[in-house]
């Protein structure tokens, strides 16, 4: 019918409008990989200095995310949340499909059962050296998240629901949240400005464990939610 | 600074902003609700490998300060950027599949000309059309 | 020119709002209804008329308060015309809620027709006394919004109808004077109504035109100007004491006042002259007054007739205006309270009838005047008033407004004056020869007409106000007469100090 | 008390900590819920009254979240826009006051926890967007409230609500996605994220890149701000949410995305960079269409819901004639504008909510004669109508006096024109709805046996018409108190 036609083409067209500008502005960045370009020179250049001293740690990305820009990762945190929160709320009467389908091979549930905990093991390792190695609070919320899935998919969804019961699983999904608004609360006697973590080493280290764990917890706590809001369980 | 050249430096912006058009056109003319879903993600994707690609530098390390490491570092800000636009992406997604989810189960189909030409099931229009025309 | 801060202008406009939340409480007992009404009519008759005999002396009443825009304040200025005009409407106001009480027994929804009717006069009163346009334009937009619901009492199809005519004309008048308040306001910096004109040459001939047009046809929707009069006539089907008060005093009186305020407030004389825009509106209102007077013949219903016949009377007070010589004004606004009583007179009478005979068509006349001879009295009085006749109101309009006309040399409006007082002739004369010399069509009934039943409180006001339209016309220099305040209005326009001959 | 420095963080995290508790601390419990919202939104409203104190007996002031400098922390910046805030709260404590006992019917028991969580956390979110400068900080602010937004909506019952959701969900992200790419190329071109800094780096460059960004931020927070092409999210998602979300959403969740443009616009120079004058004029371009078009569009509805949707969309169109003006009682006329609608709006959307509880109808033609049965809310929304479509004394009439005013500065006759046509359109959809309550007898049986609402739910359709009417009244001193910003935003004028 003409109607979607026309639609198509005049999308085309206001796309080809749109790239040539988006185009050419893009080509008068500087071009990337430059040392000297202000992406550098400014603000990163800061950080990469005496980043490592004041945020406390080596993985100068972990310093910007808990101590430079910790009000963004708070947001983050509540974006998470907030995901969760709105994904239940509008979840309609839990899609029908929510039958199990059949019980997986045998040789796959051993395999799951057997890497669970290593999978475990390994996210947790991720969270607590988000300061030295690459890793930190999200990426071990994304590795334990999907090993609760994992998990789920295996042994079936009520088993790994019922794992915890429903009212703390709350508390762990805002885990996140809670570990950023004690730390936020706790820099005014410290620092004497919200979200400032202290300048002691040993107390500052303490503190960012508690964040990463925080958010570690919290982010696979609310993806494993989210699987689950998906799959329609836990809609009791 | 000829233009071959130019074009060739600034070539992981270009990549970057042809992603964004192509998940935009995914998104503004499939009808499929899956699939605008599916677009919206190539286009936040393309964005996030725009501002990462900011802070590259040419053999660059990656920022992490330890003492043995040096060299020219890559600047650790768009990281986090990133990271936290990527969280946002999965929020708006998990909340975009549940809606639906939803709108598969109450209004029966995913396709938007489906959904267009179904009856609208809610009572709130039966209820306007079996009233005669008001005499206004 | 002292100018006293006094609370009596607020008074005047919060006594019919206290009127107006009491009749709305007091829901059925149509006494305290009464009661209320007629208690809040005295106050602000009182309070408008204690402040004559300041105004009189040269004295002018500030009220202001709260600054609602930078550079416009929200206030109160009883200045000579101003309060002319309230005296008017706060003097009828009593006689049409007498009137009223009698008219509207037994009809549906009483406490919000007394209430909007309350409503309405402090509103008027409120555009009597503004300051400033801002405030003169708020009283106005409220006034349309009081009426809506007068006109709609019946809510029936062709009530809901005529609202809607009514509104869709005034309410675009009112858009049309705010863009003129806005481009008064953004070149004059000021809307003050104090001064004999704000505007001067120097702004530029485009904008002065733009503020002319805008304003005067802003205003001229309420005035009836002929191309924007459509609204009054299909505003009859409203109850005869909203049509007598409204469409005789307060909503046409409302549209004719803004346009004597642009022309010697906004404007000022001199430059008008200048301008030679005031001769394109006389020229309008002159064709007005005859087209007006044409249609008003053609018409079968009483009260249609009424309505055209105000249509033509209010361009006679828009062309006084325009012709900005002083006896000419003191003709246009002395017109406000002679067309206001006379045609008042009009509006009672043919509700009497209506009630009394249930008659509305103009050839079911015959033998009213022998059934009630008090109320065709007083319908004759006033029909005289409109045809010029010496000793009655209309007379001194028609004699000034010659005066005037002779006076700015423009000869032709004489004879304008002549042809609509022939005019008015040929509707009224043969109502009153109906009446009084046809014996009634007697359908199977006993010959002799009985008298028909009217209730006193209806005939009281209609010989009060045929007495008054006598005394205006006979006693018009006396001194506690509205008329000297006429003039001093007329002296404070031209700026002259000796008076007016 | 005033002087204490945190309050400023804490006007954001206090209502999004209040958010998240709520489902922790009353999962089940169907009533303390509501409660605990209207505190913490109370509690909100105060913490913005004591940073308005500051500001006003001591001008703009700013946090650095964390202690650090402004270029490496996140620095936030209380001014005039971020005075926005306590209107915003205020209204957002009303609508949770009216949503106790509209809520109880059309959300499930066991969500109501999660609708006064997710409206607190909206709350915050937006707090926290008026008030940061920096800018990426502004995009996750923005999320938070856009997210909970998109959920609020999907929470009514009906079929319909979900596509209007999702419609809206797509359109939002798309929308972000743009501000984010904009985010992008002002750090590609300047290295930095705070405001301040950006805008002294760009100062007045007129190379390519800076336009891309003015350009993509400027459409992205259109979107958001449902200005004329942009705007066909708006109506579905704001007659299909719950009636106190139609309000928040169209009082206050559009006004963040005229709040994000007048960033924007800071960041931009103060209009001599070479790009703003044409997106100026766009805006007040599509500003005037918008005006027309909405005002059109409401008078045609049937729906209530709808026409006071579209109706919107006519007084976004008022703002941004107001900003593309670009004079400074233009762009004063668009802030106060801004807020005197966001109270106007969120009356009417209350009323509008009440009555559809009590009768269960949305056709205006089927809401006849409820003025008699339902005096207090009738006359609650005939009171705002009026002074929605801009009679003086009354709130609508400041913005649009001043928006002409500016129009005629700025030597445009016609937007004087617009502004007019379309008051007049307002006026007249407003009289059919009036009409339609107290002068046509009733015409279905509900609205005959419909019975007043209750008290939680007429009271702040009064109080918010008392408002319409103070505000008004207040016009001139809100006008003084936005000067400042306008001089910020656009400098000089041209």
């Amino acid at each position: 019918m003409n109607k979607r036609k026309f639609a198509r083409v005049f999308t085309m067209a206001l796309l080809a409008a749109l790239a040539a500008p988006l185009m050419y502005g893009v080509l008068e960045l500087p071009p990337p990989g430059q040392a000297d370009a202000p992406a550098h020179s400014n603000v990163s250049a800061g950080y990469i200095e005496h980043g490592a001293e004041l945020a406390g740690s080596e993985n100068l990305v972990t310093g910007v995310l808990l101590n430079f820009r910790a009000l963004d990762t708070f947001g983050e945190v509540l974006v998470i949340f907030t995901a969760w929160l709105a994904v239940s709320a509008v979840a309609g009467k839990g899609s029908e499909t929510g039958h199990d389908s059949t019980p997986p091979s045998p040789v796959v549930d051993y395999v799951v059962r057997l890497l669970g905990p290593f999978i475990a093991i390994f996210a947790l390792f991720v969270i607590v050296n988000g300061h030295v190695l690459p890793g930190g609070g999200f990426q071990g919320g994304v590795l334990l998240g999907a090993m609760l899935i994992l998990l789920s998919l295996a042994l079936g969804r009520e088993s790994v629901a019922d794992l915890v019961p429903v009212r703390s699983w709350i508390w762990l999904r805002a885990a996140g949240v809670l570990a950023f608004s004690l730390v936020a609360l706790l820099g005014l006697p410290m620092t004497g400005y919200l979200f400032g973590l202290p300048i002691e080493p040993a107390l500052r280290h303490a503190l960012m464990i508690v964040l990463e764990l925080g958010i570690g917890i919290g982010g696979g706590a609310v993806l494993a939610g989210l699987y689950f809001a998906i799959a329609g369980v836990e809609s009791s | 600074m000829t233009v071959v050249s130019s074009l060739a430096s600034h070539i992981d912006y270009l990549v970057a902003v042809s992603l964004f058009l192509t998940g935009a056109w995914i998104l503004l003319t499939s009808g499929n609700l899956v699939k605008k879903v599916i677009g919206l993600n190539i286009m936040e994707t393309s964005v996030f490998a725009f501002i990462v690609t900011t802070g590259m530098v040419d053999e660059g390390a990656p920022p992490l300060v330890a003492a043995g490491l040096q060299g020219p570092f890559a600047s650790p800000l768009p990281h986090a950027l990133v990271l936290t636009g990527i969280v946002v992406a999965v929020s708006v997604t998990s909340l975009a599949l549940v809606l639906i989810l939803r709108i598969k189960a109450e209004l029966g189909s995913v396709e938007l000309d489906e959904i267009a030409l179904a009856p609208k099931a809610d009572d709130s229009a039966g209820q306007s059309n079996q009233r005669g025309s008001a005499d206004e | 020119m002292p100018e006293l801060v006094d609370i009596r202008p607020l008074l005047a406009v919060l006594a019919s709002l206290l009127c107006a939340g009491a009749v709305f409480t007091v829901r059925q007992s149509a006494r305290w209804r009464a009661f209320w009404s007629l208690a809040a009519a005295g106050i602000k008759f009182a309070l408008v008329w204690s402040m004559l005999p300041g105004a009189l002396a040269g004295r002018v009443y500030v009220y202001q308060f709260g600054e609602l825009l930078p550079g416009v304040a929200f206030g109160f200025r009883v200045d000579a015309l101003g309060l002319f005009f309230a005296l008017v409407s706060s003097t009828l106001w009593i006689v049409t809620t007498v009137y009223a009480l009698a008219y509207m027994r037994g009809s549906h929804s009483l406490p919000r027709f007394f209430g909007f009717f309350a409503l309405c006069i402090s509103t008027t009163v409120g555009i009597a006394f503004a300051e400033n346009l801002l405030t003169l334009f708020v009283f106005y937009e409220l006034l349309t919004v009081c009426t809506y619901p007068l006109i709609m009492h019946n809510e029936d199809l062709a009530a809901r109808r005529a609202g809607r005519k009514y509104l869709i004309y005034t309410l675009s008048g009112g858009g049309l004077i705010l863009a003129g308040m806005i481009v008064l306001y953004f070149t004059t910096g000021t809307l003050s109504l104090a001064e004999t004109g704000i505007l001067e040459e120097a702004i530029g001939r485009s904008w002065l035109l733009a503020i002319f047009l805008l304003l005067i046809a802003g205003f001229g929707v309420k005035a009836a100007l002929m191309p924007l009069h459509a609204w009054l006539p299909a505003a009859m089907v409203a109850p005869t004491p909203v049509s007598a008060l409204l469409h005789a005093v307060a909503v046409v009186k409302a549209g004719v006042f803004g346009i004597l305020r642009t022309i010697y407030n906004v404007f000022g004389i001199d430059l008008l002259r200048d301008l030679g825009y005031a001769d394109w509106l006389a020229v309008l209102a002159g064709t007005v007054i005859v087209i007006a007077s044409v249609n008003a013949l053609r018409q079968k219903h009483i009260k249609a007739r009424l309505a055209w016949s105000t249509i033509s009377q209010l361009s006679y007070i828009v062309l006084a205006a325009a012709l900005l010589t002083p006896l000419a004004a003191l003709a246009a606004i002395i017109h406000i309270a002679n067309q206001a009583f006379s045609k008042i007179t009009m509006f009672f009478v043919a509700g009497a009838i209506e009630r009394g005979t249930g008659k509305k068509r103009v050839d079911e006349l015959a033998g009213v005047g022998r059934q009630m001879p008090w109320t065709m009295a007083a319908f004759t009085v006033a029909s005289l008033s409109f045809m010029g006749v010496p000793l009655f109101a209309g007379f001194v309009t028609k004699w000034y407004l010659s005066l005037g006309a002779l006076q700015a040399g423009e000869g032709i409006y004489v004879g304008v004056m002549v042809i609509s007082g022939l005019l008015n002739a040929s509707y009224w004369l043969p109502m009153i020869y109906l009446a009084f010399f046809r014996p009634p069509q007697t359908h199977g009934q006993d010959a002799s007409p009985k008298p028909a039943r009217v209730s006193p409180m209806m005939v009281v006001p209609i010989l009060i106000c045929a007495a008054y339209v006598i005394l205006l016309g006979a006693g018009a220099s006396a001194p506690a007469m509205p008329f000297s305040l006429a003039e001093a209005a007329v002296r404070f326009a031209f700026e002259l100090k000796v008076p007016l001959e | 008390m005033s002087e204490w420095p945190h309050w400023l963080p804490l006007l954001a995290v206090l209502p999004l900590l209040g958010g998240v508790l709520t489902p922790l601390l009353f999962r089940r419990r169907p009533v303390i819920p509501c409660f605990w919202a209207v505190a913490v939104a109370l509690v909100t409203a105060a913490v913005a009254v004591m940073l308005l104190l500051r500001l006003i007996d001591s001008g703009d002031f700013s946090y650095a979240v964390g202690g650090w400098l402004p270029q490496y922390g996140i620095e936030l910046r209380f001014d005039q826009i971020g005075a926005f805030a306590l209107p915003a709260s205020l209204l957002v404590m009303l609508a949770l006051v009216f949503s106790r006992h509209y809520v109880a019917r059309t959300v499930d028991p066991e969500k109501i926890s999660y609708y006064y969580a997710l409206v607190l956390i909206n709350l915050g979110g937006l707090n926290g967007f008026l008030v940061t400068g920096d800018l990426f900080n502004l995009f996750v602010f923005m999320e938070i409230f856009s997210v909970s937004a998109y959920a609020l909506v999907a929470m009514a019952r009906q079929p319909i609500a979900a596509l209007a959701a999702l419609k809206y969900l797509l359109l939002g992200a798309l929308s972000s996605l743009l501000v984010l790419f904009s985010v992008g190329v002002v750090f590609a071109m300047t290295g930095t994220l705070n405001i301040e800094d950006a805008a002294v780096l760009l100062e007045g460059s007129s190379s390519m890149p800076a336009g891309l960004a003015l350009a993509g931020l400027a459409t992205g927070f259109a979107v958001k701000a449902a200005l004329f092409p942009v705007h066909f999210w708006l109506p579905d998602a704001h007659a299909a949410a719950p009636a106190p979300v139609s309000a928040i959403l169209s009082a206050l969740v559009v006004k963040a995305g005229v709040a994000g443009l007048l960033r924007t616009l800071e960041l931009f120079g103060g209009g001599e960079s070479l790009y703003l004058q044409p997106l100026l004029s766009l805006m007040l371009w599509l500003g005037a269409l918008g005006t027309l078009g909405g005002a059109l569009m409401a008078l045609v509805q049937r729906d209530i819901k709808l026409m006071l949707a579209y109706s919107t969309i006519a007084n976004i169109g008022y703002i941004f004639i107001g900003l593309g003006l670009a004079t400074t009682s233009a762009v004063g006329g668009a802030m106060v504008h801004a807020v005197n609608h966001a109270v106007m709006k969120s009356a009417l959307f209350l009323a509008a909510g009440a009555m559809i509880h009590q009768t269960g109808l949305r056709n205006i033609d089927d809401l006849r004669g409820l003025g008699r049965r339902m005096p207090a809310t009738a006359f609650g929304m005939a009171f705002t109508l009026v002074a929605l479509s801009g009679v003086p004394p009354m709130a609508g009439f400041v913005g649009k006096w001043q928006i002409a005013l500016g129009a005629l500065e700025a030597g445009q006759p016609l937007p004087v024109a617009v502004l007019v046509l379309a008051g007049l359109v307002v006026l007249a959809f407003g009289v059919r709805m009036i009409n339609a309550l107290y002068f046509r007898p009733p015409a279905r049986v509900s609205t005959v046996s419909s019975v007043e609402a209750p008290v939680s739910m007429w009271l702040p359709v009064l109080i918010l018409a008392v408002a319409s009417l103070a505000l008004g009244l207040a016009g001139s001193s809100m006008l003084e108190f936005v000067a400042p910003a306008v001089q910020a935003i656009y400098g000089t004028p041209p």
